[in-house]
């Protein structure tokens, strides 16, 4: 086992996908010669070349598309978006072709690519750069969609997506890039739709991803301290949802809590609770609770910003008020 | 600077008659054009009267010529991209007319399983990488498999069909810029009917000359008589082995004209456009002139036109025969396609 | 009162509000020479003029841009969307322009636009051209979003939507413009954020909205003949959600279904389920039933078209689910 | 066809020296190009070590001569747009000091009461229309400000700032085809300072020649030394009296360069240029030029420049004391502005 960053097991994913696939290439803004804006991708240009890692013009649309075009012949793209903010640009290609293109083509054209980069918020960078975009992913059909909150798990899920044949897209975040985690030296791959839990318990299943699993852990850490004893289900996965991981956990515990760092009208976090409520709906013993993002674009000032995110505290509270 | 691709006037090939094709040659570009126009006839009849064909159709009436000029030259190999009207290229592509047909009739033996209709239609086998709904979407899809032949190292050519309102739209732009910095092996062609649907250029576009937009990437360009067959061969003709031997991106704008509405629920003439105006395009209709052509030319004679024209009844017959008899998708196929790897 | 088509109450909604102020003007796609795609605006460039009625080339992002730079300085734009699916192109002004402009200024720069246009499936039109994308625009905070059901809604709605200081997005459906109705000949206004009890009833909630409603009435008919009496709730309004309307009837029928075009994963129905459990939870009997899109892009062929859809067989079934 | 615009060879004016403008008005932009430059400064100095300032905050040293060429014949009701690079813009626009750096502090003093931070400067009360952080994006809104002033018929002007590297996203193209279309009157300056983050202008686009963009869109155009105050003032002064009193567009680009990192925390050299590079353009630093030229001409002496530096200390000094003790926004102003008739 080795402890590295965040960054370093994402770059070593790609790098020996694309040591084992010639038709593997990293395509995205700064990718190549400034090594990637936030070091994801350092040293990779000079390890594969410029013919592997392409740094492009700022034209979310037009490379997100054309690594579609790419997939469609059997190229495998990776396609990295500085941030998801930037990505909406993009997301026409994203819906209208990647995820359609299966299925418009009756099963002929499939599209293996995967769009990766951070998103949600980092410090203080305000309304257009600090969102969380993954419901609007997760909502459409013919995408996956990935967010681990590890490296460990970061590694093991990219290389799955790399290697999987239908589009999947790939949270990251700007403030775990630098976290560290143990890696193993020997190859390993993190199944797509299979959660993972993070910490065992009792009382409370608490469901959270990417992130969020470590403010999540670090409220159940605080919880049991008063005695409560919390579940920490990380879904690793957001498209296709786990759900017998979840419903698992909640027939045991008879209490949820849905944790995510997006807004709260038709997320993810909403679809949760539905299935929670649908399919284990008499072993729950309270309303399912949820903690998410202010319904505010993101303040800047630091202490505004701090009060917009999900939190330790809004974690223990909601925790608390379900168990009441 | 930006490079004028040499026009037909100049080149070796303009200079011969015909521009040096054989009879087979000439005769199958014919027999495409005429089959592209009786097989939208026969769809205009069978969505309008028989409503057996639904949505949105898009039809190619008066623009053959320039998918069967532009084509001529292309290996099966190559590939193709277009818009929702992709009737015409389908076909030329190479695609049957039953698994066409078929797909407009929403049944199973389409070549999408009826899945994806009239916009959307797509053979791996000819490599015709679809039929796009959305106007430019599929501008940087044809980049991206330009970037794969050139990342293979493989001597494909992608060639790109899109109408003179895409001009306009973004993903144009942001094409054209990638295809040009990178020297993909990339053939644009827009095919500027005048109008996209009510929209006459001139009321959408700032600049006409829409070849020179190319200049805006430092991109060999050129306009051409979309209505001439031989032109628009000779013209495309030359993108293509530019962009197969040096993998270079053309631009090029053909001129044209739809003889219809928009879609097959539009009248063909309306505020937007006279009936005289429609009247006075369809005297240049490519098919007839290029008939006159080639019995001018002594290519063939009028019995050769009428061997084509019932030629192509029975293709078109048997391709709405096939679709008559294919059946609708079962409803599983619901679920199907969505992954490769179901879930 | 007039029976009139549900395109003419839209056009006499716009028209009204045009000669009432004169900073309200229409753009988009074929709105003024060939009189709208699907002729909502007709014969509004003869009345208005060109510089109230623009004709836009194919730029959605470009116009929806501009739309918002003129609101920022006082116009009112009405930004006519020829579909909703081409609104995704446009969807990074809506979203960071639009929709922020107003809490990255400090309260400077309001937004008084209306980006209106038909969403969902009409007939066979297929995977790019069918839809139903209301859940992306309810996720964002600051805009407000609209759906009506029938002609006089919709004037009502429009209207309001129009004089609003805040971007409304306003969803129409292209297989509802020939839709009749009555619509009074008298000025009238309808309240953004406020839901209407179309049918009342005892047994069980129906929450729908836009083109959905008439196909949960029409269930709710269905229903009736087998004794079951439905009450169906009109969201007339997507965000703000007028949750006090919905949480009244649970308390009541003690039972929910939720219907609407979308798919199912982060969509807005399942922050309605969310909603209702959250603040009715000990007033249910039975788990929240949904009724949605499949989880597929849209097909083409009429048969598979039909099943994707929610129907009125897929309500009565969930009902009778949710009832057993 | 394309219309080249008058360059200041030719002009009148620039046959006078120093454009005809008064002592008052070029001490005065000295005065702000230097206010720029000890702002920034002080920003980076308090982001760096005191970490008053947090985010992404992105400096205008090295390019001041185009804001304050570019706006020095505005009026106040004429409109502004920048991107995420805005402070300059802000304060050559009118903005104080202190309400700009009190927002970089996230204060409630702020002109954006701290929810905007450095990437988005608004106000209202000077027509500086924000600080945008999506490339590209601010683009279109400017169009729609000018669309306004021609659908009001008054004559207020837009100006919109931009990098070299927004060209070739797709917002551009499809607001300066609108703008050519539609007539509108706005000035777009491109501030080609060569690189986007570490990426050339050559590695990202296909032609260099950026001003010859606004041939595709049939708009004037100009390319210009941004480094050069005046060029800047007169070229763009053409370009603002075009749009005002002929209500049409103009592209110019204005060739500068940052002396510093793309952001505060990114080196000021490293792979993609050179420490060399850097001091290189340094020493044609817009400040120093002009400061020596105002000498040369005797409009000022070196105690004038001494009496600007202090001024501008003072005033630099204020902003931060104004920020330093304006609170930081109470918990209650996370809910406001959301929306304006609150829910
Ligand atoms: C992004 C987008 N906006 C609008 C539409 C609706 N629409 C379909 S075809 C069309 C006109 C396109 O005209 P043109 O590109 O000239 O092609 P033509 O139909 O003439 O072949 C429009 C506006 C669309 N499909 N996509
Ligand atoms: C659409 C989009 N993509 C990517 C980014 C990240 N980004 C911020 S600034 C920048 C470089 C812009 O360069 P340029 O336009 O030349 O302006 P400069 O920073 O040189 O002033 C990039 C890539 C962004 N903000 N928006
Ligand atoms: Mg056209
Ligand atoms: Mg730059």
């Amino acid at each position: 086992m080795a402890l590295m960053q965040f960054r370093e097991a994402l770059n070593q994913a790609m790098s020996e996908e694309m040591e084992r696939d010639p038709n593997v290439f990293l395509m995205g803004e700064e990718v190549g010669v400034y090594n990637g804006a936030y070091k994801v991708s350092k040293g990779m240009l000079d390890r594969f070349g410029p013919r592997r890692v392409w740094d492009t013009p700022i034209t979310e649309l037009g490379f997100c598309g054309l690594g579609v075009g790419a997939a469609m012949v059997g190229l495998r793209p990776i396609i990295e978006m500085m941030t998801f903010n930037f990505s909406v640009l993009a997301l026409d290609e994203v819906l209208n072709s990647a995820a359609k293109m299966l299925y418009m083509s009756g099963g002929q054209y499939n599209i293996p690519m995967v769009i990766r980069g951070p998103g949600g918020a980092a410090h203080m960078l305000s309304a257009q750069h600090s969102q969380a975009l993954e419901s609007w992913y997760a909502h459409i059909p013919g995408l996956k969609v990935v967010q681990p909150s590890n490296p460990y798990d970061a590694k093991g899920l990219l290389k799955t997506a790399i290697r999987d044949n239908d589009p999947v897209i790939f949270f990251e975040s700007e403030v775990m890039y630098a976290n560290k985690g143990e890696v193993p030296e020997e190859e390993y791959l993190i199944p797509i739709g299979v959660g993972d839990i993070k910490k065992e318990g009792k009382d409370i299943t608490l469901v959270a991803r990417g992130r969020i699993v470590n403010v999540t852990l670090e409220a159940a850490e605080a919880l049991s301290k008063d005695g409560i004893d919390a579940e920490v289900i990380d879904l690793r996965t957001v498209r296709p949802l786990d759900e017998e991981i979840i419903i698992n956990s909640v027939m045991k515990t008879n209490h949820a809590v849905v944790v995510e760092e997006n807004w709260q009208y038709a997320s993810m976090g909403s679809y949760i609770v539905d299935i929670i409520q649908k399919r284990a709906f008499d072993y729950l013993d309270a309303p399912i609770g949820r903690v998410h993002t202010e319904d505010v674009p993101m303040p800047y000032a630091h202490n505004l910003e701090k009060l917009a995110l999900p939190s330790v505290d809004k974690i223990v509270k909601a925790v608390q008020e379900t168990l009441a | 600077m930006s490079k004028e691709l040499v026009t037909e006037a100049q080149s070796e090939a303009a200079l011969m008659p015909l521009q040096g094709l054989d009879r087979d040659k000439l005769y199958n570009m014919l027999y495409q054009m005429i089959l592209i126009r009786r097989f939208e006839e026969k769809a205009a009849e069978l969505y309008l009267n028989e409503r057996k064909i639904g949505g949105f159709c898009h039809l190619y009436i008066g623009q053959e010529a320039v998918a069967v000029g532009a084509m001529a030259s292309l290996r099966k190999d190559d590939y193709v991209f277009s818009s929702y009207r992709d009737h015409g290229h389908a076909l030329v592509k190479g695609m049957s007319g039953g698994e066409v047909m078929a797909e407009l009739f929403g049944r199973i033996g389409g070549c999408a399983k009826g899945k994806g209709g009239s916009m959307h239609m797509f053979s791996r086998e000819v490599n015709f990488l679809g039929g796009h709904g959305i106007v430019g979407g599929h501008i940087p899809l044809a980049t991206g498999s330009a970037f794969a032949s050139k990342y293979r190292g493989d001597d494909r050519v992608t060639v790109c069909f899109f109408g003179e309102a895409a001009v306009n739209i973004g993903a144009f732009h942001e094409s054209l810029n990638m295809a040009s910095l990178w020297k993909l092996p990339v053939v644009y062609i827009c095919e500027n009917n005048r109008y996209g649907m009510g929209t006459a250029l001139e009321r959408a576009a700032s600049l006409y000359d829409l070849s020179e937009k190319a200049r805006a990437y430092n991109m060999a360009h050129a306009h051409v008589d979309g209505q001439d067959l031989l032109a628009m061969y000779d013209v495309t003709n030359q993108a293509i082995e530019r962009a197969r031997h040096e993998s270079l991106p053309t631009f090029i704008e053909a001129r044209t004209y739809r003889f219809v509405g928009h879609s097959i629920s539009d009248p063909a003439h309306g505020h937007y456009r006279t009936k005289e105006e429609v009247e006075e395009y369809k005297q240049r209709d490519p098919i007839k002139t290029f008939t006159a052509m080639l019995i001018e030319h002594e290519m063939i004679n009028e019995n050769d036109v009428k061997d084509i024209e019932s030629r192509v009844r029975s293709e078109v017959d048997e391709a709405v025969r096939f679709a008559d008899e294919s059946p609708i998708p079962p409803a599983e196929e619901l679920y199907t396609d969505v992954y490769i790897q179901p879930l």
